[in-house]
Order: C-alpha cells, then structure tokens, then sequence
C-alpha cells in the first residue's frame, strides 16, 4: 500500500457552496506543486463536478463529500453523497459540456466506482 | 450570501455591449442568464460581450452563452465575444464553442 | 432552532496543509460576504488554530477537523481532534502571538466547548 | 510539497538586505529562520528586511523575526523592516512588535 494524505470536504448541496470547493481544490493542487494552468484545470473539473451534484439532488439531498488523496505522484479526487439519486450522475449525458471539460482536464474519470458518484485522477508530470 | 458577478450594459453604435465581470457558475448562472437573455431579446444589431473581468466560467455559463447564440442567430445576427483571459477561452477551445462564436 | 449551513474540512496534523485551510477559510468568509479585511483576518485566525493542533499534536496524531457554520448574523468556526493531547490547546500560553491574533480578529473565542478544541465567533456587522 | 517562500540575500553597504516573499506560516517557517539567523549571526552591522513580496505572515514567523532581533540586540545593533503590505503590518501592530522592529 502507498501511504497517502487525505483532505475531505463536506458541503451542503447548495450552489453557493461551489465557490469554496473550488479553492479548496486550487490549494491542495497548488500545494502538490503542480503548474498555474494544471492548478487551474483541477479547479475548474471539481466545480463541474460540483455542479452536477447540486443540479441532480437539489437542495433537499444533504450534504456531499469531496476527498482528496495526495500520492507522491498523482492526486486522486473522489466524490460521494448519502443521496441515492445521485448515484451515476454523468451516465445520460456522457457528451454534455460540463464531461467534456472534466475529461479534458483530469487523466482519468471513473463513474460509480464502489459507493461514490465518481473519481478522477490527475498524474504529476515528470519533470525532464 | 455575496455574487461574485457584475454584469454592466451600453448601448453603442454598433449594438449592446455587454460587460462581464467576476464568476459565472452556478450559482451566479441565473443572474447572468437573466442579464444575457435581455439584452439579447430587446436588440435588433449584433451584440458584443466583453469578458475583461470574467475570471471564471463553467459549463452552466457556457450553456448560456450558446443558448443567447440561438436567440441571435434566429435573427440573422451574431455574437461578438472579445478580451477573453486565456483560461475562458481555453473553455472555448476544449468545447468547441470557439467555432460557434466571433472571437477576437 | 436557527437553521444553518454546515462546512466540514478534514485534514491531517501536517504543516503543509495549513494553507488549504486558510484557502477554505477565505472562501467560507467570502462567500458570507464579509469584507475584504475581516475575510483576511478570519483566514489568519483559522490559520493561527490549525497550526498550533500541529505544533501540539505531531504527525503522528491523524486528522483534525474545521467546521464552519454559517449563520444569518455570524460564522461560527469549531475545531476537532480525535488526540485527547489537543484537548486545551492553548492553555497555558494565552497571552502568546498565537493567541494575541486570534483574540483580536475573532468576536469570541472559547477553549475547550464540549468534546472540541476551541470554538470562535465572528459576527456580521450591520451595514448601516 | 511545493514552498511558498522565497529567501534572497543581498550585501549592500549598509549591511545585508533580505528580500522575503511568498508566505510565512508553520511550514515553511523553518526555512526562513534558518536563513535568516544565519544572515544574522554573519552580520557586523544592521540588517535590513525587505517585505515588498511577503503575502502572508504567522506568529511562527513573528515569533523568528523577535528571535533574529534578540541576536541583533546582543551586539547593539538593529532589525530595519521596509516595505511591508498592510495586513503584515496590522500583525506588527496587534502584537505589540511593531514597537521593538524599526518599520519604514
Ligand atoms: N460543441 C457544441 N456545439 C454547439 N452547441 C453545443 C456544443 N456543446 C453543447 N452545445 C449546446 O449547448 C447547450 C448546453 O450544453 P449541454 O451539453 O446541454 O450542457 P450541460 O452539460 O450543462 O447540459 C445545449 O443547447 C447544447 O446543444
Ligand atoms: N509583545 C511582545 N514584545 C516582545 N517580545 C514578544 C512579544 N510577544 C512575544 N514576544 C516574544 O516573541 C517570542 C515568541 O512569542 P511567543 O508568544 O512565545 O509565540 P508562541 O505563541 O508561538 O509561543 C518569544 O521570545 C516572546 O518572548
């Protein structure tokens, strides 16, 4: 096993929470050492993401999770939520704006994966 | 709760211009939805939206900017989108949005 | 009962961290809508708390925990540990830096409420 | 982990002048003191800290600034800080030190 730091935040599903997942995205991604631009395209992924939750579930749906896994050579960013409705979020709308945003910016997206709505990850590249 | 999105208009010559400044995500999307969708209604010209102070945009905001591209072009008209930071229009590009609009 | 809002960020006992805290912080307090300087001076006492379970605890202490509630009139700001050494953190050294800060830039700061290590308090002025 | 603090050390005539920026908190704190003690202890005459890029401060950090000033004292001579944005300087101010450091 890989030891490994792990952030989590919990937030209320409420779109003006959206904002503070973000920075909270844009300092752990920051504080891996990853580039301006890279910090900003995880920024930008977690607040799709987000987003989604809150438009699935609505207000009434609780809080939901993002957890953070610091490796020593990728971060990799889960999502869950107690509410069953969000369960596979993504999975009519494969090809809408908010994926395609996500799949450009992270390396690799996994839908459903055990009991979360989805994970992502984002390799540190290799400095030549 | 504070809206980090300021959306100012002037009528020019040329047609409405329209500037946005701040976040445009969800939660700011309805407001700016609003703001972008009068403009786009009340105008007979071309209208051109001036992205200087956006910092942030998601696939909401996006949305929107397409569905106020409909709108125009049902009359023949167009959308101009100028001063763009490179993160925004890299948004364009990975969307294929920056075909759809006039970019400068 | 005044409902409230609820933001709950878990982090490990490492320096490192201490700046998404921070980054968190700022984003809670911004999106309340306080000021410039009161967001900065929040961010700086939530910042002055995380290191000081750090400094006490060690790595080897696991997580501790910030949550952020978020009323009409005030934010309310609460920190937990599962190491019963947090337990009253700032005890004995309450007039040090640490403590000078956070006293001068939060309304009300208790030690030791209930199962947690400190609580704090800022309200929202009135705009006038 | 990436730091977010940057140490430069220039010999000027009136004696070194250390350019900080970046932030100062819990973890990068031992970076700065090591660096700045040992400009300290090297040092004949006054020492100059220059603020103009520090972003963030501590009471760790304070805490060293207090500490490179005792060293300074033992030999009568001074800590000069320039340049300092207005939040460090509210901490300064708030803890008292502002009153033991010469600040311009
Ligand atoms: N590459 C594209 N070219 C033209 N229109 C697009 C493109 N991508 C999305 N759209 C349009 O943008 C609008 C919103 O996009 P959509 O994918 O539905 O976003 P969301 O994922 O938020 O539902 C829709 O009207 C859709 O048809
Ligand atoms: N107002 C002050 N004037 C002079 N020295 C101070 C003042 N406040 C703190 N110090 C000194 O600064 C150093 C660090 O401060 P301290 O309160 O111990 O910080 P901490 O809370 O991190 O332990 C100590 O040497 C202390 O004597």
């Amino acid at each position: 096993m890989e030891s490994n730091d792990k952030i989590t935040l919990l937030l209320p599903c409420k779109a003006e929470y959206v904002s503070v997942a973000r920075l909270t995205a844009s300092g752990v991604a920051a504080r891996m050492g990853y580039d301006i631009d890279t910090v900003e395209d995880i920024k930008v992924a977690v607040s799709e993401v987000c987003s989604r939750i809150i438009s699935v579930d609505g207000i009434s749906a609780g809080d939901y999770e993002i957890t953070y896994e610091v490796f020593a050579d990728r971060l990799a960013i889960t999502f869950a939520s107690n509410s069953e409705r969000a369960d596979c979020l993504f999975k009519n709308d494969e090809d809408g704006l908010g994926m395609s945003i996500i799949n450009a910016f992270m390396d690799e997206v996994e839908f459903c994966p055990e009991d979360h709505i989805l994970s992502m990850t984002k390799y540190i590249e290799e400095k030549s | 709760m504070s809206s980090e999105l300021v959306i100012r208009v002037e009528n020019t010559e040329r047609g409405p211009l329209v500037y946005v400044s701040g976040e445009i995500d969800i939660y700011t999307a309805q407001q700016f939805k609003d703001d972008l969708y009068q403009v786009v209604d009340g105008s007979e010209s071309d209208v051109t939206i001036d992205c200087i102070g956006l910092n942030y945009i998601d696939s909401t905001g996006l949305g929107i900017f397409v569905g106020a591209l409909k709108k125009t072009k049902l009359n023949g008209r167009n959308i101009y989108i100028i001063n763009m930071k490179d993160n925004i229009k890299k948004l364009f590009v990975i969307t294929g949005l920056d075909k759809l609009f006039i970019i400068n």
